[in-house]
């Protein structure tokens, strides 16, 4: 069997990836694929624990599932704005939406 | 005690803001009417206050026409009003001069007149509330509240920078009342977990002790618990007064504000200042008092004489008087921290006394405003030739202010020179050469207005004061007169509560609380009934039995009481 | 197979379930009717909401768990869950006249509200990181669709998506710390968590970075400086009603839940994290009091002094205990009510081409309507604190639980930052009371449910304030039995 | 297989290395089968195009009805050039077709054959098949994408949206068995099935389902994808040679998944009186395949929006109604 | 366990190595290749090609992506529910319906305001 850490040491690379890609990334869209590399982090995470906790009632998989779920129920609306936002500004750079500074 | 079983301080409190409500029924265009509400309000609500003095019992430092009720009682809120010697004259002080500004408003205010009379209104609610209150929380409340009104009189009717000294007004005050709050806090959960007891009521707070040992040291100088509470109280206090330091707002609102304002300003909320240690610092924390006295003396003799000098070189004539107020009030507090009956006497006296003498200097110079919408004193000269009623007036309030005897400053300044004689020559030296200083600028200013030849010809035709105008000063000329000439039943009744005062600072056996609370009192009165009429009047119930201890030394109000 | 259902279960749920229900008839109506004025819904949707409110005050008092202790209806909840119900109902008061003059005619608008409502409820509900994980998903995602939800407008678009962006990283960051729970203690249910974690696990390095990353994602969520960057433009571009949502609700939504996941899933750790509070709480404050003052837009404004209060709102967590956290509980009614209020007023002034976003926008309000200009007068005191008001009994009972609990720097510097608030806040009462009308005048939205919400809020900005014995018995009892 | 693992082990080899023996011997089986099935199908499709055209089509080479058309062909595009076009992202290019035939060919995993001939029996069997069929669509839009092609975009595009519109029916249709089963297991599905095929219980299910696949593999009435008369030749119109011929094989191989799909899941698999089990269930997956290749030659192609139409508003909405009453109809069974 | 999937990535594998081998390696050899600009040029029925290829889709794509993303994740629910459908019996069916129901309201929201039309 696969030890534990490999998933975890995995999820913690994903999740590095992810969060650089978010912070990094000038591209709506590519944000957004940043952060569900980032939810799949943690979805490996949460089966990995549920796999290899003692007495584990598969809460971890529930978790896992429902993640997904919500991820993509974000991914969706967040598609949605960013065709709405190209149609306002014809471009999905987020660096030049700035019609309001910090 | 509430003497005549009626809850007359809540209505006395509150009657100004059925003015406001009626006010604000009436169409915006008929002014006459606005005036005349406004007027019958305050003139209603100091015919209340006669009352007052009349049933004022001065053989006791008991607070008299209590009305205590639960409010907040999870919190250990009340609603205590009441009122002892010490804010009787401050009291009627209010309610007179709320009079004396609607009226002097009259005709120099045209603007929003709906809403300026419906601030001064809610102004007088405050003003009251807060001497009113026995209750920190409540007190703070009226506090607060009463900034609001003052905010607007200053930056909708004010002059040249209103708005700049409206925020700067606010704020001052505003930080110190919060930082006063934490004080507030830190007694009420000191109290609550010594006793068990969360109670805002300051006559509960009092019972306990609060720790003066030192428990850190900033600067080489020790801080107990109850010198932070102190401190947060003075910040809260001082910045009011305005003591030394803090004063800065006060030469800026003054300026500004529109000449009801000032002289509320001047009259009333700079005593609530001092008020705020007379009621609060000087018997709550006494070792803490005792341990800044040297601060206070130093704060108060730079205030005295920074604050004439600065008067010497005004140009523009309501500064000065905003300078002299600032001169005034370090004698107040120098009087008070003298800690002697005669400087906390005096102290008192002193500050009825500035409220009627610089708020007159403030009318005098609003008139003049009037005519010529100029406050500088170079455009004048001479005037004693063109109004001899005016500068007649003038020179007997400008008297009264520098503490001429037979006038009402020189009482004030006397009972407190002796009371820092008592403690220390050098500080009546000091004190005495504000005194001098103080004449030299008023009589500088009123030689430079009112002598000399009529040069500038725009003065050459203004008029003289009419009958409204007069109506204003003379009332405020013959009270200086009565305190400068026959001041006992002034000092009588505020005796007591000085005393008591006074024992609480030097830690003495208290003959009498001034409130009992309602655990530790026999239950001779008819009990509380809770909150559920929402602290409204009708739930005001007199929750005291008559005090049968000083039965000998009743004056005529107290058998009339007994009927 | 153990029981997976009994009908206390929904007797437990049931006012989600007429809230779900509501919302789902709604947006069917507004699918099926013809096109044309969509006000109705919202009434529609205000019945749903006093509908759910009716169901809920059956609950008064009551602690009942569902789903194998999965979800629970305690005191707690109920007070946040009236929380929600008010503002939506405000909320939707407001949007109703507000759509009608942005010309919005979509009946979307009002199911997303409920449905964002039934999403707070779920999560103030939840003693379950999986519960409590998917009501905040539903009510994020639908802010996000109802930030953006001017299409045409750029400013709508870019909010939703900066909104968006940042809520689902703090999303992904708090999941990695739920998940950092999950896999020490073997559990998802808060309770169980606590349970689960011993002497020995306390000081594990992976447990306090859970933490860390909790504190993290929950700090977006509750817009705690420096979490707080994409606040401001949010609020700004979204649409004042969804501002509204945001500052009221959304937040105080994310507080709720941070309170109960901190207080129930991981006190032993509460030193840390109290540290961790106390100075999110110090910064948050004082950034959005100073930050504010630069602002000339109100809505920008509202959202800086929104952090604000976000910032005094955890000085009650980091003090803790049954009287810091009614404290929180009472200052998020309070908090909400105020800020609905001032929102209104924002709406009150948006009518054609004057947004009622400027400050400047209110220049002589109090000329064209006194009643106006003094309520929001009452609301930006209440916010600053200012007695009689709500918000000073909230401040008050906040900074009183930091000095009881001995966290008198964190108080100074609480009500060294009101002070600082009034600063702003007063910038608008001088547009309103101190500069003339404009000469062009200035037109207020003849919306009449709005005017009912404003009154609403003013009513319970001066009672509160007033008297506000039964709020706080209410904000008190809800804590008991919280831990 | 256990044989061919005994012998290995007894060899001396370690054990995962005899595995991983067996199982490349196992997919290399697998990619035989499935170059001589596409094979074949490719020929036969012409013969029965062809004969319901009412003309004979290949019949040259090999002899026999022309039976070698296809190794022809097959050489023939082996030896082709190999085009790129200017301004392709030539890795996409490349990877295009790689991703396309192994996720066809990886579809096979969960095939059962015969009793016992499965490659391996996943617990999550029609899942598998679910997730794997859906990497065929990121193949192709990446073909379309990478071309440098309208035609290819277009095409990459319209394959997309359709793969999904006709996945949902697809699942839902499939859930009826699952619930009937109790398991995703394939054998399992099989082993249900030995009193009853589900083609009858589940009919409506079975109707969905054919509908979805042959939508799935883009075939007509449902070859919007490729249509040739908009859009060329669809996704794969810049592809040449050996290129073009993987996406061919992958097609086929598709038809083939999804008919041996079809076959386990309502035709009862290897169930079958006298031949073996893998027989029928190969007679069963051709007979489905004749299904499609006839529907090909006799109906016209949907307009696209038709083509939508169809699965949303309708295979959708059926699909569903079918899930509750097969479940109306085990729980009333149930109780 | 491991085995049942490892087959999977074999399979892929296979499948990529055939790919390689064929188009990489066999055809390789046996291919010519003399590539010319005419002949590299993308097809567009014989004409040069206008503009480039990465053309603006329509956004009816994205609305039926966006669809397709709600129901294919309503599907992982459906698989295991329908796994376990017996054991459960009565509740779960109602539960699972109630499911569908919320789900057809949004599909029918979605249906009704057009997201479902090839315009």
């Amino acid at each position: 069997m696969i030890p534990l850490s490999y998933y975890l040491i995995l999820s913690v690379i994903l999740f590095g990836i992810g969060m650089f890609g978010a912070l990094t990334r000038r591209n709506a869209v590519g944000i957004l694929m940043a952060l569900e590399l980032m939810f799949n982090a943690v979805n490996l995470n949460f089966v990995a624990f549920s796999r290899y906790l003692p007495e584990s009632l598969l809460q971890g998989q529930i978790f896992a599932i429902f993640v997904i779920t919500v991820a993509a129920a974000e991914a969706a609306v967040g598609l949605a704005i960013v065709l709405g936002l190209y149609r306002n500004f014809q471009t999905i750079n987020v660096d030049e939406i700035n019609l309001m500074k910090w | 005690m509430n003497a005549l079983e009626f809850p007359i301080l809540s209505l006395m409190t509150y009657l100004p803001l059925a003015g406001v409500v009626v006010l604000a029924l009436l169409p915006k265009e008929s002014k006459g009417a606005i005036r005349v509400t406004a007027l019958a309000f305050t003139a209603a609500d100091l015919l209340v206050s006669l009352w007052i003095p009349a049933y004022f019992d001065s053989t006791t430092a008991e607070m008299q026409f209590v009305e205590k009720v639960s409010w907040i009682p999870s919190l250990g809120v009340t609603y205590f009003f009441g009122l002892d010697g010490i804010t009787l004259w401050l009291v009627m002080l209010t309610t007179f001069l709320s009079v004396i500004t609607v009226v002097c408003s009259w005709e120099s205010v045209s603007m929003r007149l709906k809403e300026y009379y419906a601030f001064m209104l809610m102004l007088e609610t405050g003003m009251l509330g807060v001497f009113f209150s026995m209750d920190f929380f409540l007190f703070y409340i009226f506090w607060e509240v009463m900034l609001v009104p003052m905010y607007f009189l200053i930056g909708i009717w004010g002059s040249d920078r209103r708005l700049y000294s409206a925020i700067k007004f606010f704020l001052y005050t505003l930080f110190g009342g919060v930082i006063m709050l934490l004080g507030i806090l830190a007694v009420y959960f000191y109290h609550g977990a010594e006793t068990g007891t969360y109670t805002f009521d300051i006559f509960e707070l009092m019972k306990l002790s609060y720790p003066s040992t030192p428990v850190f040291t900033l600067l080489g100088v020790p801080f107990s618990f109850q010198d932070l509470v102190w401190l947060a109280f003075f910040l809260g206090f001082a910045i009011k007064v305005p003591m030394f330091p803090f004063h800065t707002w006060l030469p800026d609102a003054h300026t500004d504000a529109p000449t009801a304002g000032s002289v509320i300003l001047a009259g009333v909320l700079l005593k609530m200042g001092t008020y705020g240690f007379i009621r609060f610092n000087l018997p709550m924390l006494p070792e803490a008092t005792q341990h800044f006295v040297p601060m206070i003396m130093i704060l108060s003799i730079i205030a005295i004489i920074y604050g004439a000098l600065v008067c010497m070189v005004q140009t523009d004539m309501k500064r000065l008087i905003a300078y002299s107020s600032v001169s005034h009030m370090g004698f107040v507090m120098l009087g008070m921290f003298a800690l002697n009956f005669q400087g906390v006497q005096g102290s008192i006296i002193q500050m009825i006394n500035h409220g009627l003498s610089t708020g007159a200097l403030f009318l005098i110079v609003g008139l003049i405003y009037d005519r010529r919408h100029t406050r500088q004193i170079s455009e004048f000269g001479g005037l004693s030739k063109q109004m001899p009623v005016y500068s007649t007036l003038f020179a007997i309030i400008m008297f009264s202010s520098m503490g001429l005897p037979g006038l009402n400053g020189f009482i004030g300044e006397f009972l407190i020179l002796v009371g820092a004689f008592k403690v220390s020559y050098v500080w009546a030296a000091f004190a005495v050469t504000g005194i001098v200083l103080g004449a030299a600028y008023m009589l500088w200013l009123f030689q430079r207005t009112m002598f000399g030849a009529l040069e500038n010809p725009k003065n050459a035709a203004l008029p003289d004061l009419n009958a409204r105008e007069i109506s204003t000063l003379v009332p405020i000329v013959i009270m200086c007169f009565w305190i400068g000439i026959y001041p006992s039943p002034f000092l009588s009744r505020t005796e007591m509560s000085v005393n008591y005062v006074l024992a609480r600072v030097h830690k003495q056996a208290v003959a009498e609380e001034p409130y009992l609370s309602d655990s530790t009192r026999p239950a001779t009165g008819p009990a509380e009934t809770g909150h559920e009429s929402g602290g409204g009047a009708a739930a005001i119930l007199p929750v005291r039995a008559p005090a049968s201890v000083h039965a000998e030394g009743r004056d005529l109000n107290t058998v009339e009481r007994s009927r | 197979m153990t029981q997976v259902f009994n009908m206390a279960d929904l007797s437990t749920t049931s006012p989600e379930v007429i809230m779900s229900l509501a919302a789902m008839v709604i947006l069917t109506l507004d699918f099926i009717a013809p096109k044309g004025g969509r006000d109705w819904l919202g009434y529609l949707s205000i019945l749903g909401v006093a509908g759910t409110f009716i169901v809920l005050m059956r609950q008064w008092g009551v602690t009942q768990a569902a789903f194998s202790g999965q979800y629970v209806s305690d005191p707690f909840a109920f007070f946040f869950k009236i929380v929600f119900l008010v503002s939506a109902a405000l909320i939707l008061l407001m949007s109703i006249g507000y759509l009608k003059s942005e010309r919005i005619d979509k009946g979307e608008f009002y199911p997303l509200i409920l449905f964002a409502t039934l999403g707070m409820m779920l999560m103030v509900s939840a003693v379950d990181l999986l519960i409590l994980y998917i009501g905040l998903e539903m009510m994020s995602i639908c802010i996000y669709i109802l930030a953006g939800f001017m299409k045409r407008e750029r400013r709508s678009s870019e909010a939703a998506l900066k909104y968006l962006l940042m809520g689902g990283f703090s999303s992904a960051i708090m999941l990695y710390g739920i998940v950092m729970l999950y896999g020490l203690t073997g559990t998802i249910g808060l309770r169980e968590i606590a349970s689960m974690i011993s002497a020995d696990t306390v000081s594990n390095p992976a447990l306090i970075l859970g933490m860390v990353m909790l504190v993290a994602g929950f700090g977006f969520k509750i817009a705690a400086v420096p979490f707080h960057m994409y606040i401001p433009d949010v609020y700004e571009g979204a649409p004042t009603p969804v501002a509204a949502l945001l500052s009221a609700a959304s937040e105080v939504a994310g507080l709720a839940i941070l309170l109960r996941v901190f207080l129930v899933a991981i006190p032993d750790l509460q030193d840390r994290w109290t540290l961790l509070f106390y100075v999110l709480s110090l910064l948050t404050m004082t950034v959005g009091n100073v930050v504010a003052i630069a602002q000339s837009n109100i809505k920008r404004m509202l959202a800086y002094s929104s952090i604000a209060h976000i910032g005094y709102l955890l000085i009650g967590l980091v003090a803790g205990h049954e009287l810091g956290i009614s404290a929180v509980l009472l200052y998020t009614l309070i908090y909400a009510l105020m800020t609905l209020g001032a929102f209104a007023m924002v709406i009150l002034l948006c009518v054609g081409e004057v947004k009622g976003e400027r400050i400047d926008d209110f220049t002589g309000l109090a000329q064209r309507s006194p009643l106006a200009a003094a309520a929001m007068l009452i609301f930006l005191l209440s916010l600053a604190g200012v007695p009689p008001t709500a918000g000073f009994v909230g401040k008050f009972y906040l900074f009183g639980a930091a000095i009881e609990r001995g966290y008198v720097w964190l108080a100074i510097i609480a009500v060294i930052n009101s002070a600082i608030s009034l600063f702003y806040y007063m910038k608008v009462t001088v547009a309103m009371y101190m500069r003339d009308l404009p000469p062009q005048g200035l037109t207020l939205s003849s919306s009449m449910p709005l005017r009912v919400a404003l009154v609403v809020t003013l009513v319970a900005t001066i009672a509160i304030g007033i008297y506000p014995g039964p709020f706080l018995e209410l904000a008190r009892a809800s804590v008991v039995g919280l831990w | 297989m256990e044989i061919v693992y005994d012998t290995l082990s007894g060899w001396g080899l370690p054990s995962f290395v005899s595995q991983l023996i067996v199982m490349l011997a196992v997919a290399t089986a697998v990619l035989i089968f499935t170059a001589i099935s596409v094979m074949f199908m490719v020929w036969w499709e012409r013969k029965i195009s062809a004969h319901i055209q009412v003309r004979f089509g290949p019949m040259r080479v090999g002899g026999w009805h022309g039976w070698a058309q296809s190794i022809a062909d097959g050489i023939k595009l082996l030896i082709k050039e190999d085009i790129v076009p200017a301004g392709a992202d030539r890795l996409v290019f490349a990877l295009a077709p790689m991703v396309v035939f192994a996720a066809s060919l990886a579809a096979f995993v969960i095939i059962p054959f015969g009793p016992g001939l499965i490659a391996s029996d996943l617990n999550i069997g029609v899942l598998f098949y679910i997730s794997i069929s859906s990497l065929t669509v990121v193949g192709i839009i990446m073909a379309g994408w990478s071309s440098n092609n309208k035609y290819s975009v277009l095409g990459a595009l319209r394959s997309a949206a359709q793969s999904v519109s006709y996945e949902i029916p697809l699942v839902v249709s499939v859930i009826g068995v699952i619930m009937t089963v109790g398991s995703m297991s394939m054998t399992r599905i099989v082993e249900a099935q030995q009193g009853i095929w589900f083609v009858v219980p589940q009919f409506l299910g079975f109707l969905i389902y054919l509908t979805a696949a042959i939508a799935e593999c883009n075939r007509t009435p449902f070859d919007i994808p490729e249509a040739e008369s908009e859009l060329v030749a669809g996704f794969h119109v810049e592809y040449s040679g050996m290129r073009f011929a993987i996406f061919f094989l992958a097609e086929y191989a598709n038809m083939f998944v999804v008919s041996a799909i079809a076959t386990t899941l309502f035709l009862g698999g290897w169930h079958g009186p006298l031949l073996p089990g893998w027989l029928w269930f190969l007679l069963k997956t051709y007979f489905i395949i004749f299904v499609m290749m006839w529907l090909r030659w006799t109906l016209a192609r949907l307009r696209v929006d038709q083509l939508m139409n169809l699965g949303w508003k309708f295979l959708l909405p059926l699909a569903f109604l079918n899930m509750g009453i097969t479940g109306l109809i085990l729980v009333l069974q149930g109780q | 366990m491991a085995a049942d999937y490892a087959i999977v990535g074999i399979f892929l594998i296979v499948g990529l190595l055939f790919v390689v081998v064929n188009v990489d390696v066999v055809s390789r050899l046996l291919r010519p290749t003399n590539p010319e600009p005419e002949k590299l040029t993308t097809y567009e029925c014989g004409e040069d090609p206008v503009g480039a290829s990465w053309i603006r889709v329509h956004v009816r794509y994205y609305l039926y992506a966006l669809v397709y993303v709600i129901f294919a994740v309503e599907t992982i629910y459906l698989l295991p529910w329908a796994v376990v459908f017996r054991k459960l019996g009565m509740f779960a069916f109602v539960e699972m319906m109630l499911f569908i129901a919320i789900l057809l309201v949004g599909f029918a929201y979605a249906w009704r305001k057009g997201a479902l039309e090839w315009v």
